[in-house]
């Protein structure tokens, strides 16, 4: 049946209690398991209302079809920039997410290599990854942000090693990308399919979120992260639907989650699970859990995600034109 | 011959349904019961089981009673042209074929929040797309071929002459139905539901293209295990599979006994 | 009740299975239909009972017209071939299931069929399901169960067809006694003959979908008005050319071409001089073979260019092959166009006479 | 026979044609009218895509070997499960259909835990450099453990049904087991044999849930025709996922519609 | 081929369907298995074929032992009770069937197969399928089926079951023919007296597993040596108390308790006075009923306290019921004990005698 708050007006935001709904993509959800409790309990000392969350956990591109497609969630927290400009297309992000606190972005991260223990394949660099008997894992650009983020770091470092060796080259980098490919397992939903793949022992190596890597060796596992010399710097957003948060009424609640989402103890807690922290004194405290190399570059260097769509996951474009092996 | 092909039969239901169970029930127990126990009761748990027990118990409903309304009508209304009831008898199928995902977004693009149909049923508070009513037009979709399947041959099969016979005693349609149809097609339909139930309790593809997987709202048990497998969690998933498996046996044996009964009697 | 049918035909696609039937059966008869395996017996009851609809044509229920009704609504009992029993029901059950429908009290009903169950000899019997009763046994429930509900006409479709020889003369005993202490008009369908004639007051020979006569089996055997009738009823000689037939020299040379005669072997006396009732009458022959038939011997017997079979009763001598021996016709059938001749030996009656 | 049509049972008949036709043939019809909304064109470019093309080729052929492997081993089952009495007859019996009863992407994690890498058997294979799942194998033991009941339970009423005079008066006439078995029999289970192959057939074409997580989906390689979909789905391309359902649906459709022409064929019997 | 079978038993769990049977048939008999449901004979034949195992005994084809043969290997046909034709393939492929398995050439089976089809009269219906044949076809064709291959011995299991009545009779004389012509050794089983009687070269007499009595149809008719073998032949009148049995005074007095007496219909000469041959031998009776029974009249007539069912030529005047006529007894059976005896009037031998 229909959820109670669905056709609740705007005027009963501080009613007794309240229903957000979250629709985020498929890593974080243990880092939200320990900030939304923080959140309750935080809103209830304040208001004295009680909010209940419902949450959708799945790859950051479904997801975000989702919710432009009527799923009504309040809150979109996706891996990428790109996937909130779909809902926003879609007419039910109203506000200009981009001028909240450190551009909208939660959390960061790098694409970075899980190898398996004591990487006994000896994979330093990307070009390591095109070697042949490599197996690779990554998910597919289609359907996962993450595997735009990988993509997009093997992309960009084929531009940046052609650049170091004179010209910035869009064929090499395309070449490296079209040999990694090759080297390819299986091409996931979302970048956790990816990742269970991984640790059910399929590949040599995947290519995924930094902080997922560090989330499964702080629960035990003992993968080795490389971070290679040029990657990508991993930027996810958060934000209210408007139209959602409006219709259920939630909006002020919804603003106040997202807000919190910076405050201190949030980003601790995504720092608890792997992520690099947006906040720079929290950053500096959970330093010590990463690397940062020396030729990182963010999503600009590419031309911004317009571009990157046009050159990589349009229709018919680099990625397309890849798989179809031309 | 005849023990090579009792051991290959073996063999092959060992290999394709045993081990395989086996491997699920030690996974689901490999951290001890607690683990089991644990994974079960979590509200996610408890509330996808829930969420599949509303979509089972009203997609089983509704399509037993269509299907066997639909396989008494395909049969034995000879008044409806044979070219008709063979076209009807080939669509019926259809859903078999049909990629469950596609049967889950023509859902979605037929009645999602900015379709017609969608507006309107919104309108009057129904939301169909990511909220039970999908779901469960997704799974009455998927399951629909189950019990026309089985409930047409046994019609065919017991023929019409008892019920010309209780015709001529008097009874009308109706009564002829329960007393004397009903009784000879009953071990189908059960079959039929006993198949339906299982089919819907175990229906993924379609469910996860209209359900937003929301935990404790749209979340069934199926896409549950799917989202416990990707988080790593195989204990839980593996323990609400074997929930699930174990159900489906209980149902399937539970038919068995029954028929077994009915024989000796 | 009386019924009455008028031009009742049934097309099956272009095939006509039953063919402008018109006749009229009275009230209490029993009537048997007889006819060789297709001929559309079943047809003509199915459309009595309301199961199929005529193509065109009409039945009269005491005179009104019930085309239009449908079987639940003719107040008719039918014993279909292979009895049709419910399956899932005990004997009592499937006995009770016609009052069940007409909302007879409990008491009614248990009083009724215990009293049915212990007309057809089924005492105790009532607990078990058809699949553990015999052949015999379902038959006379399937009896029971169509006259339940005391129905005005009672339809039965070769309801001893699956019964073997034995069990089947017993229990046409019996339906004939049932049918006549109930008292309803019934209708039965027949492949044999021994059967219609045993059982029924009237017996209708249908062939090829029409009805090619209707009467007391007496007078269909004695007067058969085609061939086929003729034939059909027991066996006999079937004969076209018709010399030599000593005692019917006058009828049979003013006759032309296209003449058949047809002599039963009953009616053919065969035997030692010293044993034909009438020797004036009869002519001479050759015994070709001797066969027992049961309850009578067999006898083939050369007759100028003819071979008849004759029978001979079992108490008189056996008579050898070859053996020269005097043969009486009695009385022979003749049929020319449409019209059909029953025939006594002219000799014979003048030589009776004279006595 | 003559019934009078009442009012009550026209509209009970009508109501349950309109269900069918509101759940089944709308959401049908409404594949193609999505699949062709972008004019033939864009359809026919849309199949022709090599990607598309491509998953749908591969997903007919292991689809095919998944039906034969299934007909052959379905067909024994069936024989064994109807013919011989043995201990387990009824459990076995009562099992066939568990692999509908599973849902299927459990199907494919036990699949995924039995064969893969870290699994007794995957770790075994591998030094023989072989593997299993992520390759085209594993799509057909997908198929395989979804399709499985479907030859089984289509055949076994028939065999059920099939008079043992028939086999006797075969051996009466000098045929020998096998002899009576191809001659006999197996033209008796035929259309059953058929009937359940086209099921089965047209099923493992549509799987998605227990392939897509032992397939790997890599387009050219392992990526079969209802991942491809559920990947047009969720890139928003419903016109493409469309387009290559019409061609999967076209094809079950004849299927279908041929076993039944075939099965009534056997009915008109 | 010439068959024996040595105490040839056979058990179904506790129960013996069979029960040491011993009989011997020379080579190209033809032999009614005749007896009352469930007395086992379909199991005999079915151990003749080899489709069922006896528990012991032996049978002996030609002398030697075929215990273990299966059926294949025995030469023989077999005709179903319910045709068991192949539902799947056509007329021709029915009757091609045993040949194809003996690789013969096209050619070959194709005429073989339309000779076939000529000798049962099924011209041009090969390529229909069983179901599209009615009930006598398909018995034709089951047993063209099992001639195909030559057999040396067929067997028929209730071959005219399930055909109707005149069908049957023209069937049964039509499978007499052939099987001459063939000359073939065959063996069938029936229900039906009648049928045994008239097409068999000897019958057998099954009852409860044991075989009552073998013999000609005459001898067995003449001379049954149980009670059971003489009523399950033909109708009978049952007595247990003799008094009033004109003409067989001295022999049944000197009897003593437990006697019984069968008097056959036939035996019975019923009429008025002067159509009685032998007037002295015959006692008084009155007419109780007159039915007319297809060949004949079927009279009962009361003698002192018995009712007696005699047979009268339709050829006679009719008796009227009520009237008071003279009934003499040819003969009768007698059974006490073990022993059996038939008896002849003694009047009238006396009197013939005295002629
Ligand atoms: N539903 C039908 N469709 C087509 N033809 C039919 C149908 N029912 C009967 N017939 C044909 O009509 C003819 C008469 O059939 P019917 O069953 O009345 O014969 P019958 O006299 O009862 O024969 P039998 O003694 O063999 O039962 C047959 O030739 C039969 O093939
Ligand atoms: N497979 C079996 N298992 C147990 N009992 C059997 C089996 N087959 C036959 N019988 C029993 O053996 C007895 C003889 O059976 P059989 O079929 O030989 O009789 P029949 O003389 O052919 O009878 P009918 O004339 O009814 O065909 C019957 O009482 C029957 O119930
Ligand atoms: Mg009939
Ligand atoms: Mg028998
Ligand atoms: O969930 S992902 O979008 O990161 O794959």
């Amino acid at each position: 049946g229909s959820s109670s708050t669905e056709t609740t007006a705007a005027t009963m935001d501080d009613a007794r209690d309240v229903t957000l709904i979250l629709g985020a993509y498929s890593t974080p959800q243990e880092a939200f398991k320990v900030i939304i409790p923080a959140f309750q309990k935080q809103w209830k000392e304040k208001t004295g209302q009680t909010v209940n969350f419902q949450e959708s956990y799945e790859a950051s591109g479904t997801q975000a079809r989702a919710i432009a497609g009527g799923f009504e969630a309040d809150i979109a927290a996706l891996s990428l920039e790109a996937d909130i400009d779909t809902i926003q297309k879609a007419g039910l992000i109203t506000t200009d997410w981009r001028t909240k606190p450190h551009g909208g972005m939660i959390t960061d991260s790098v694409a970075a290599l899980g190898t398996r223990e004591g990487n006994p394949k000896h994979i330093k660099d990307w070009e390591d990854l095109a070697k042949p008997g490599i197996g690779v894992l990554y998910p597919n650009p289609k359907t996962s942000g993450g595997a735009q983020w990988d993509v997009n770091a093997i992309y960009g470092s084929g531009l940046k090693i052609s650049e170091e060796k004179g010209k910035k080259d869009p064929a090499y980098a395309a070449d490296l990308l079209k040999r990694i490919q090759k080297n390819v397992k299986a091409l996931d939903k979302s970048g956790r399919a990816s990742m269970t793949t991984f640790e059910n022992g399929t590949g040599d190596v995947v290519v995924t979120y930094e902080n997922e890597l560090i989330g499964r060796n702080l629960e035990g596992q003992h993968y080795n992260i490389v971070v290679p010399n040029y990657t990508i710097l991993i930027e996810n957003p958060a934000a209210v639907v408007d139209k959602n948060a409006d219709k259920h009424g939630v909006r002020k609640v919804a603003d106040a989650f997202v807000e919190f989402l910076w405050s201190a103890e949030a980003q601790k807690a995504f720092a608890e699970k792997g992520f690099r922290s947006v906040d720079p004194t929290v950053a500096k405290q959970y330093e010590a859990q990463y690397k940062t190399p020396a030729g990182l570059y963010d999503i600009k260097y590419l031309g911004g995600w317009d571009q990157v769509r046009k050159d990589l996951y349009q229709d018919g474009a680099l990625w397309d034109q890849i798989l179809a092996g031309k | 011959m005849r023990r090579l092909s009792i051991s290959i039969t073996y063999l092959v239901f060992l290999v394709l349904l045993i081990i395989p169970l086996g491997k699920i029930f030690t996974s689901a127990v490999s951290t001890g019961g607690s683990g089991f126990w644990h994974a079960l009761s979590t509200p996610e748990a408890l509330h996808a089981f829930l969420v599949s027990g509303l979509i089972v118990g009203t997609v089983t409903v509704v399509n037993t009673l269509f299907g066997v309304l639909l396989a008494v009508l395909l049969v034995r209304e000879t008044r409806i042209s044979r070219r008709i009831r063979q076209f009807l008898n080939s669509v019926v199928d259809l859903p078999f074929a049909v990629s469950p995902i596609i049967g889950g977004l023509m859902i979605v693009l037929l009645m999602g929040p900015h379709t017609a149909l969608g507006t309107f049923f919104e309108a009057h508070g129904l939301k169909i797309v990511f909220a039970m009513p999908g779901m469960i037009l997704a799974t009455l979709f998927v399951t629909f071929p189950l019990m026309v399947r089985e409930v047409m041959p046994v019609l065919q099969e017991v023929g019409t002459q008892q019920e010309e016979a209780a015709y001529t005693l008097g009874a009308g349609s109706w009564l002829t139905f329960w007393r004397v149809t009903w009784p000879a097609i009953r071990w189908g339909v059960l079959y039929g539901v006993v198949l339906t139930i299982a089919r819907a309790l175990g229906e993924f593809g379609a469910v996860l293209v209209v359900s937003g997987n929301i935990i404790n709202k749209t979340q069934s048990a199926t896409t549950l295990v799917y989202q416990q497998v990707e988080n790593f969690n195989f204990v839980a998933a593996n323990s609400i599979a074997l929930v699930l498996a174990a159900f489906s046996i209980v149902v399937l044996l539970l038919l068995e006994w029954a028929k077994k009964r009915k024989e000796v009697c | 009740m009386q019924i009455e049918v008028r031009n009742l035909t049934k097309q099956f696609g272009q095939f006509s299975a039953v063919e402008n039937v018109n006749f009229e059966i009275q009230e209490g008869k029993l009537i048997g239909l007889l006819g060789p395996s297709g001929g559309g017996k079943t047809t003509i009851l199915r459309m009595l009972a309301g199961l199929e609809t005529p193509t065109c044509g009409d039945i009269l229920f005491q005179g009104s017209k019930v085309n239009h009704l449908p079987p639940q609504e003719r107040g008719i009992g039918f014993v279909f071939q292979n009895y049709a029993l419910f399956k899932h029901m005990t004997v009592f059950d499937n006995i009770a299931f016609g009052l069940t429908v007409q909302k007879k009290s409990k008491r009614e009903i248990h009083n009724r069929v215990l009293e049915l169950i212990e007309l057809i000899g089924l005492q105790g019997l009532h607990d078990r399901y058809p699949h553990q009763l015999s052949g015999g046994q379902r038959q006379r429930v399937a009896f029971a169960r169509a006259l339940a509900p005391s129905p005005q006409l009672l339809l039965l479709d070769e309801p001893f067809a699956a019964i073997d020889a034995k069990v089947r003369k017993e229990l046409r005993t019996w339906l004939r006694e049932m049918i006549s202490r109930v008292g309803v008009t019934s209708i039965f369908v027949t492949h044999d003959q021994e059967e219609a004639v045993e059982v029924a007051d009237e017996i209708m020979i249908i062939n090829k979908g029409r009805l090619e006569q209707k009467g007391t089996p007496w007078q269909v055997y004695k007067e058969p008005q085609t061939p086929f009738v003729a034939g059909f009823l027991g066996e006999s000689n079937l004969l076209s050319d018709t010399a030599q037939l000593v005692g019917f020299e006058s009828v049979l040379q003013k006759r032309l071409a296209k003449t058949r005669v047809l002599i039963r072997p009953e009616s053919i006396e065969v035997g030692r001089e010293h044993e034909i009732s009438n020797l004036a009458a009869a002519t001479k022959g050759i015994v070709k073979s001797v066969q027992f038939r049961g309850t009578l011997w067999q006898v083939e017997v050369e007759v100028g260019e003819h071979r008849l079979i004759a029978h001979r009763s079992l108490e008189k001598e056996t008579l050898l092959t070859g053996e020269k021996v005097a043969v009486l016709i009695h009385s022979l059938h003749l049929f020319q166009n449409d019209e059909s001749l029953f025939l006594e030996n002219e000799l014979k009656r003048a030589n009776t006479r004279a006595i | 026979m003559v019934v009078k049509n009442s009012w009550l049972k026209r509209s009970v008949q009508s109501t349950v044609l309109v269900y069918f036709l509101l759940l089944i043939v709308v959401p049908i019809v409404g594949v193609y009218v999505q699949g062709l909304s972008g004019g033939w064109a864009k359809f026919v470019e849309s199949i022709t895509q090599p990607i598309a093309w491509d998953a749908v080729y591969r997903t007919i052929k292991l689809a095919l070997i998944a039906t034969v492997i299934n007909t052959a081993v379905g067909t024994l089952i069936a024989w064994v499960l109807v013919r011989y009495k043995f201990p387990g007859r009824r459990l076995l019996n009562s099992l066939v259909d568990l692999p509908f009863a599973l849902p299927t992407a459990v199907g494919g994690l036990m699949i995924l835990l039995l064969l893969g890498p870290q699994s007794w058997l995957g770790s075994f294979l591998k030094g023989y450099d072989i593997e299993i799942v992520y390759q085209p194998t594993a799509i057909v033991i997908a198929m395989i453990f979804v399709t499985f009941p479907f030859v089984i339970r289509t055949i076994q009423p028939l065999l059920e049904e099939l008079d043992p005079t028939e086999e006797e008066a075969s051996f009466t006439l000098g045929a020998s087991r096998s002899g009576t078995f191809w001659r006999v029999i197996f033209p008796a289970m035929r259309s059953g044999v058929v009937g359940g192959a086209m099921l089965a057939f047209s099923r493992a074409l549509a799987e998605f849930g227990a392939v897509v997580l032992v397939a790997g989906n890599i387009p050219g390689k392992t990526l079969t025709a209802s991942v491809q979909i559920y990947g047009n789905v969720e890139s928003a391309n419903s016109t493409g996922a469309a387009a290559v359902s019409v061609l999967l649906l076209t094809l079950s459709f004849v299927v279908l519609w041929s076993v039944n022409l075939l099965t009534a064929g056997r009915d008109a019997r």
